[in-house]
C-alpha cells in the first residue's frame, strides 16, 4: 500500500490536505478559520483532479503548431483537459462561496461580536432569557399598578 | 478492621455530602495573610470550616476547568475526524489507477475527440477554453450563474442592510463611515507614491487582463482570470483615488445593470447554440481559422461577457467588505 | 524536479497544518495565501497553465484580500488584543 | 416519436427561470411587479411540464429522451434527460413553488425589507432554476455545479430575512452544505478517475464493465458512500440533519416552505438519479448502500418525530417532523426495488405539497396570534383563520396517515413495496411507531388549535387572510385530497418512469 501511495503520492497529498481542510470547517470554532477550511479543502479536491489529468511526459492542453500552418492534435501530445475545465469551474465556485460565507461570518460579528459559531448561541440564549425576565417584570408591575 | 471500615465509609459518605469533619488527609488552606483586603477574603462556604458537597465541587470544578476540557475534547474530536477521513481516503487512492499512466480509464476516447477534432470542431487552440465554453458550456454556465448568485446574496447581506441602519440614523452616519475607514488612514489624500505607482501600474493591470481575456481561446486564461486581473486594477484604482472615484463611474446600478446585460447576452447565445444543436439545426456562427483573434466562433464573446461579470463581481465583494457600499 | 516536488508538496501538507493551529487569524490568512501560491506552482507543474493562472489570480489575489477586508471589519487587524480569545 | 415543442420543455423551463432571474435586478420594483412576474413565469414553467408530462405518457407508451445541451453528442457535450419522472417531479416542484410564494405573499412583506424582496425574486429563480437543472441533468458535474447553486440561494434565502437568529442559521446551514459539497466533489472526481465520464449513462456502463472484472470495488464503494453521506447532508437525513430545524424554523414562512418542501427533495432525487442511473440496482445491492441506506431512513422516522416531541416552537416541531419524512424517502430507497423507489418518488410528490401547506397555515396562524410561534399561545387561532387552521389540520392529519389525507397514500405504498422484502418486519414496525409518535405531537397542536380561548383580553384583531392565501390554500387542501384519494394513477406514472429511469 505505502509503495502504490508513493506512486500516487500527488492524491495522497491531496487526501491529506481534504481530511485537513475538512477538520478545519467542521471543528474550528472560528467561521474566518472555517472558511480557510472550506478553501483548503476544495482547492485539495481540485488538486487531486488535475493530478488525475496529468500523463508523465505530454504538455499542456494548448495545441502546438507543426511549423507549416497546421496543428498538431494528436491525442498522445497533450495531458488530459477535461479535468483542467472542471477545476476553472470549480474555483470560480469556491471564491463565490467564500466570499458568501464571509459575508455571513461579517454579518454574524455585527449581530454578536464573536466570530464563534456556539458562543453567539449562548449570547443569543442569554439575551432571550432576558428579555422574558424584563417582560415578566413589566407584566407584574401593571398588574401591581 | 469492621469498626474502620465502617468509619472510612463514613467519612467518605460526609466528605461527599459535604458536612462533617474533614478527613484526616485533606490538605488545609493557609490562612490569608491579615493584611488583604476584605473582598479578596475567601468566602465563607470555601473556608475550611465548610466543605462543598459534591455537587457543588463539581461545579466549581466544571467552571474553572469545563472550558479547557470542552476544548480538548473538541480538539480531540478533530484530529480522530480528520485521522479516520485521511486514512480512508489513503486506502482509497492506493487502489486508484496509477498516476500519470497514459492508460488510466480517464484517457478514453472522450479526450481523443476533444484533443485530435477539438481545433476544427470549435476553433479554439487553447484546447481547455474550447472544451468548458463549446463541449460542457452548460457547466460554465451554470458557474456564472454561482458567481452571480453570491454576487447578488453579498449584496443583500452587505448592502442593504447597511442602508438601512442608515436610514434609521442618520446622525450615525458620518461616525461610522469614517470609522471603517480611517481604520488604516485615508486611503486617498495624502499617498503620493501610491497614487504615481496606480497612474503607472493601473493601464498595465487593464491592459494585462484585456490580452488575457481576448486571449483566452489562444493562450492559458480566460474570461475568469481575466476578469480578476482587471478587478485588481479597479481595487487599486479605488484604493490610490479613493472609492468616491471609482463610485462616479461604477456604483451598485451600474454593476447590476452591466452583469445582468452580461450574463444575458452570454445566457442567449448559448441557448442560441444549445438550441440550434439539441435539434440539428445549422448553427450560422463562423468557426474561423485556429489561431487567429476572431476565431473559434462563441468563445471570444463569451470571454469577454465573462470578464465583465467577474471584474465587475469581485470589485464588488471588494467594495461590499470594504465599506459596506458598493 | 522530483525533489522539487516533494518538497512543494509537503510544503502544502505543513502550510494547512499551520494554518489549523495558528493563534492568530492574519497569520492564518497569510500562510493561507502562500498555500495558494504554491498550490499554483504546483498546478504549472501538472501542465495546466490555465488553472495557474487563475489560482494565482484568484486564490493569492482576490479571495486574501477578501479574508484581509474581512479581518479588518471585525478589528482584527491592528488590535493585537483582542486576537486572543478570538482563536 | 415526440414532438419537437415538447422535446424542447426541459431546456426552455431552465432557461426560462435563469433569464427570469438574470432580468429580475433591472425590473421595475414598484408594486412588487419583479414578484408577481416571478410567480408568473414559475406558472407557466408548471404549464410546460404538465404539458411534457402529458406529451411523454400520451397513448400509454412512457418515453424518454435525452437533450444534448450543444452540437456535440453524448459523451462529448452535456445532456439533459427526461422522463415521465423528471416531468412529474418538475411539475410539482414548480406548483408547490407557486403556492409557497404565493400562500406567503403577505408575510414574505412584513418579514423582508423592500429592497431586499427584488433579491429575493432572484434567489427564488435561481433556486427553482437549479431544481429543475437537478431534476434534469444527465452529467454528474453539471449535477454539482447546479447544487453550489442551490445550496448558495437556499442559504440565502434563510438569511433574507434580517435578524441575529436567521444569520445564525444561515451560517450553520452553510457550513453543513459545504461539508457535503466537498465530499459530493471529492466523489464525483473518484468516479471520473475509475470511469472516465462524466455522463450518467457512460458512467453506468464503465461501472458494469467494472463490476464484471471485479476490480476498484473498494474505491467505489468509497465513492458511493461519500456521495450518499454528502448529498445526505444537505438532504437532511437524520444524524446529520442538525442544521435543519434553525434554518427551516427561523427564516421567513416562504423561504420556510420553499426549502422543506423543495430544497431538500431536490437533493434526494439527485441521490436516487446516482443510485439507479450510475450504479444500478444490483451494483447498489452488491456494494451493500441499501442496507445502510434503510438503516439510516429507520432511524430518521423515529429519531426525527422524537425531536419533533419535544418542540414548543411550531415551525421548529415542523422542522423536525420533516427530518422523520425524510427518513420515510430513504426507506423507499432503501427497499432497492422499484416499488420502494417508486413509493420514495411519491412521497418526495406528496411532502413537497404538504409540507409548504403546513409552514404556510403555521405562519397564517402565528400571524393572527400576533406573531408568536409557541404552540400554547396559538390557542383558538382556528377560529380567526379558518383557511389556516384547515390548512393545518390536513396537514397533520396527513402526516399522521389518516386515510383519505395525502400521508396515507405514501405509507400505503411504502408498506405495499415493502411486503416482499426482507426487511418488512424493520420497516412496517418503525412505519407504525413512526405514525403513533407523529400522532403525538400533531394532534395537540390541532387541538390547541381547536380549543376556544376563554380569555376573552387576549383576543387579538387580526386582518382578514388575503384572497391570494385563501386561494393558495384552497388548491394545497384540494391538492391533498387528491393525492390522498387518487393517487394509483400517479403511482403507476411514477413507477413507469422508475422504469425508464434506468
Amino acid at each position: 500500500m505505502l509503495g502504490k501511495l508513493f506512486l500516487n503520492h500527488y492524491e495522497a497529498v491531496a487526501v491529506i490536505l481534504f481530511g485537513i481542510g475538512m477538520t478545519n470547517l467542521l471543528l474550528q470554532r472560528n467561521l474566518i478559520k472555517k472558511i480557510i477550511g472550506l478553501n483548503i479543502m476544495d482547492t485539495a479536491v481540485y488538486l487531486f483532479l488535475a493530478a488525475k489529468g496529468f500523463v508523465e511526459g505530454r504538455a499542456a492542453p494548448i495545441l502546438i503548431s507543426n511549423g507549416s500552418g497546421g496543428w498538431l492534435n494528436s491525442s498522445d501530445l497533450y495531458v488530459n483537459p477535461v479535468p483542467a475545465g472542471l477545476v476553472l469551474t470549480g474555483i470560480v465556485v469556491s471564491v463565490s462561496v467564500t466570499a458568501f460565507s464571509l459575508a455571513l461570518a461579517l454579518k454574524l460579528y455585527e449581530y454578536y461580536g464573536t466570530l464563534n459559531i456556539d458562543e453567539a448561541l449562548m449570547k443569543m440564549t442569554e439575551e432571550q432569557v432576558e428579555l422574558e425576565t424584563t417582560i415578566e417584570k413589566a407584566e407584574e408591575d401593571v398588574l401591581a399598578s | 478492621m469492621h469498626e474502620e471500615l465502617k468509619n472510612i465509609w463514613k467519612n467518605f459518605f460526609n466528605w461527599v455530602l459535604g458536612n462533617g469533619p474533614r478527613p484526616e488527609n485533606e490538605v488545609i488552606p493557609p490562612d490569608p495573610p491579615p493584611d488583604l483586603p476584605f473582598t479578596q477574603k475567601p468566602q465563607d462556604k470555601y473556608s475550611r470550616f465548610h466543605e462543598a458537597t459534591i455537587k457543588e465541587r463539581y461545579e466549581q470544578w466544571l467552571e474553572i476547568h469545563g472550558l479547557h476540557i470542552f476544548s480538548i475534547l473538541y480538539s480531540g474530536l478533530s484530529i480522530l475526524t480528520c485521522v479516520v477521513i485521511v486514512c480512508l481516503l489513503l486506502a482509497t487512492v492506493a487502489e486508484l489507477p496509477p498516476f500519470g499512466h497514459e492508460r488510466n480509464p480517464a484517457n478514453n476516447e472522450v479526450i481523443r475527440r476533444y484533443v485530435e477534432h477539438g481545433g476544427h470542431e470549435t476553433g479554439a487552440q487553447n484546447i481547455v477554453a474550447g472544451l468548458i465554453l463549446d463541449y460542457r458550456a452548460f457547466d460554465t454556465f451554470g458557474e456564472s450563474a454561482v458567481l452571480f448568485t453570491a454576487a447578488v446574496s453579498v449584496l443583500m447581506i452587505l448592502g442593504a442592510s447597511r442602508r438601512n441602519k442608515l436610514n434609521k440614523s442618520p446622525s450615525l452616519k458620518s461616525e461610522t463611515t469614517s470609522r471603517n475607514f480611517l481604520q488604516r488612514g485615508p486611503p486617498s489624500l495624502d499617498e503620493p507614491i501610491l497614487r504615481g505607482v496606480a497612474s503607472l501600474s493601473i493601464p498595465a493591470i487593464l491592459m494585462m487582463g484585456c490580452v488575457v481575456v481576448i486571449n483566452g481561446h489562444l493562450t492559458p486564461g480566460g474570461g475568469f482570470s481575466g476578469g480578476a486581473i482587471l478587478s485588481t486594477a479597479l481595487i487599486l484604482a479605488s484604493n490610490a483615488y479613493g472609492p468616491e472615484r471609482v463610485h462616479e463611474f461604477y456604483n451598485e446600478r451600474t454593476f447590476i445593470v452591466s452583469s445582468s446585460t452580461a450574463l444575458m447576452i452570454y445566457a442567449l447565445s448559448k441557448g442560441y447554440s444549445f438550441f440550434t444543436g439539441a435539434n440539428h439545426f445549422h448553427s450560422i456562427i463562423p468557426k474561423g481559422t485556429i489561431g487567429n483573434i476572431f476565431s473559434a466562433g462563441l468563445i471570444l464573446p463569451l470571454n469577454i461577457c465573462v470578464g465583465l461579470i467577474v471584474a465587475g463581481t469581485l470589485y464588488t465583494f471588494y467594495s461590499l467588505f470594504s465599506k459596506g457600499d458598493l | 524536479m522530483i525533489i522539487i516536488e516533494w518538497l512543494l508538496l509537503i510544503f502544502l501538507i505543513v502550510c494547512a497544518i499551520a494554518v489549523s493551529i495558528s493563534k492568530n487569524l492574519l497569520n492564518s490568512v497569510i500562510i493561507f495565501m502562500n498555500y495558494s501560491l504554491v498550490m499554483a506552482v504546483i498546478w504549472v507543474l501538472l501542465r495546466s497553465p490555465d488553472l495557474a493562472i487563475t489560482e494565482a489570480a484568484v486564490g493569492a489575489g482576490v479571495t486574501s484580500v477578501l479574508f484581509f477586508l474581512a479581518l479588518r471589519k471585525i478589528g482584527q487587524i491592528g488590535h493585537e488584543k483582542e486576537n486572543q480569545n478570538k482563536n | 416519436m415526440i414532438n419537437i415543442f415538447a422535446f424542447n420543455i426541459p431546456f426552455a423551463s431552465i432557461f426560462l427561470l435563469m433569464i427570469t432571474a438574470i432580468v429580475t435586478p433591472l425590473l421595475p420594483k414598484k408594486n412588487r411587479f419583479n414578484e408577481k412576474f416571478s410567480c408568473c413565469v414559475i406558472g407557466l414553467v408548471a404549464i410546460l411540464s404538465a404539458y411534457l408530462l402529458y406529451a411523454l405518457t400520451n397513448g400509454g407508451q412512457s418515453l424518454a429522451f435525452n437533450f444534448s445541451m450543444g452540437h456535440f453528442p453524448a459523451p462529448w457535450g452535456n445532456e439533459l434527460r427526461a422522463g415521465p419522472l423528471e416531468a412529474i417531479l418538475a411539475l410539482f416542484f414548480c406548483v408547490a413553488m407557486l403556492l409557497s410564494l404565493t400562500g406567503n405573499f403577505s408575510s414574505t412583506a412584513e418579514d423582508i425589507a423592500p429592497n431586499r424582496r427584488q433579491i429575493f425574486c432572484v434567489l427564488v429563480n435561481l433556486l427553482m432554476a437549479s431544481l429543475l437543472a437537478l431534476t434534469y441533468t444527465n452529467d454528474l458535474f453539471t449535477a454539482y455545479v447546479f447544487i453550489e447553486i442551490n445550496t448558495i440561494a437556499a442559504c440565502a434565502i434563510v438569511a433574507v430575512k434580517e435578524g441575529a437568529g436567521t444569520t445564525r442559521a444561515a451560517i450553520r446551514y452553510l457550513i453543513m452544505s459545504l461539508v457535503g459539497s466537498g465530499l459530493v466533489m471529492i466523489a464525483i472526481c473518484l468516479l471520473y478517475d475509475l470511469t472516465g465520464h462524466l455522463l450518467m449513462q457512460n458512467m453506468h456502463g464503465a461501472i458494469q464493465v467494472l463490476m464484471v472484472t471485479k476490480e476498484y470495488t473498494m474505491p467505489l464503494t468509497v465513492a458511493l458512500a461519500l456521495i450518499t453521506v454528502g448529498l445526505g447532508i444537505k438532504s437532511a437525513l437524520y444524524p446529520f440533519a442538525s442544521w435543519l430545524p434553525d434554518a427551516h424554523g427561523t427564516s421567513t414562512n416562504a423561504s420556510s416552505a420553499i426549502l422543506s418542501g423543495l430544497v431538500l427533495k431536490g437533493h434526494i432525487f439527485t441521490i436516487i438519479k446516482i443510485f439507479y442511473r450510475v450504479f444500478g440496482l444490483d451494483v447498489i445491492h452488491y456494494l451493500r448502500m441499501d442496507t445502510a441506506i434503510f438503516i439510516f431512513g429507520l432511524v430518521a422516522m423515529i429519531m426525527g418525530s422524537v425531536h419533533a416531541l419535544r418542540q414548543t416552537n411550531i415551525k421548529r416541531m415542523i422542522a423536525w417532523s420533516s427530518v422523520a419524512q425524510v427518513g420515510y424517502i430513504f426507506l423507499g430507497v432503501g427497499l432497492n426495488t422499484v416499488a420502494g423507489v417508486a413509493a420514495a418518488c411519491l412521497h418526495i410528490i406528496i411532502h413537497a405539497c404538504v409540507k409548504p401547506m403546513l409552514f404556510t397555515a403555521a405562519g397564517g396562524l402565528s400571524a393572527v396570534a400576533g406573531h408568536k410561534k409557541n404552540l400554547h399561545e396559538l390557542m383558538g387561532t382556528f377560529y380567526i383563520n379558518r383557511w389556516a387552521g384547515l390548512g393545518l389540520i390536513a396537514g397533520a392529519f396527513s402526516m399522521m396517515g389518516i386515510p383519505a389525507f395525502a400521508g396515507f397514500a405514501s405509507k400505503l405504498s411504502l408498506t405495499m413495496a415493502s411486503f416482499d422484502h426482507p426487511f418488512i418486519v424493520w420497516s412496517l414496525a418503525t412505519l407504525a411507531t413512526s405514525s403513533v409518535l407523529n400522532a403525538l405531537y400533531y394532534v395537540p397542536a390541532v387541538i390547541v388549535v381547536l380549543t376556544k380561548n376563554k380569555n376573552a383580553q387576549n383576543k387579538i384583531t387580526a386582518p382578514e387572510p388575503t384572497t391570494l392565501y385563501k386561494f393558495s390554500m384552497f388548491v394545497f387542501l384540494s391538492l391533498n385530497f387528491y393525492l390522498g384519494l387518487f393517487c394509483m394513477p400517479l403511482l403507476r406514472l411514477i413507477t413507469r418512469g422508475v422504469n425508464v429511469l434506468q
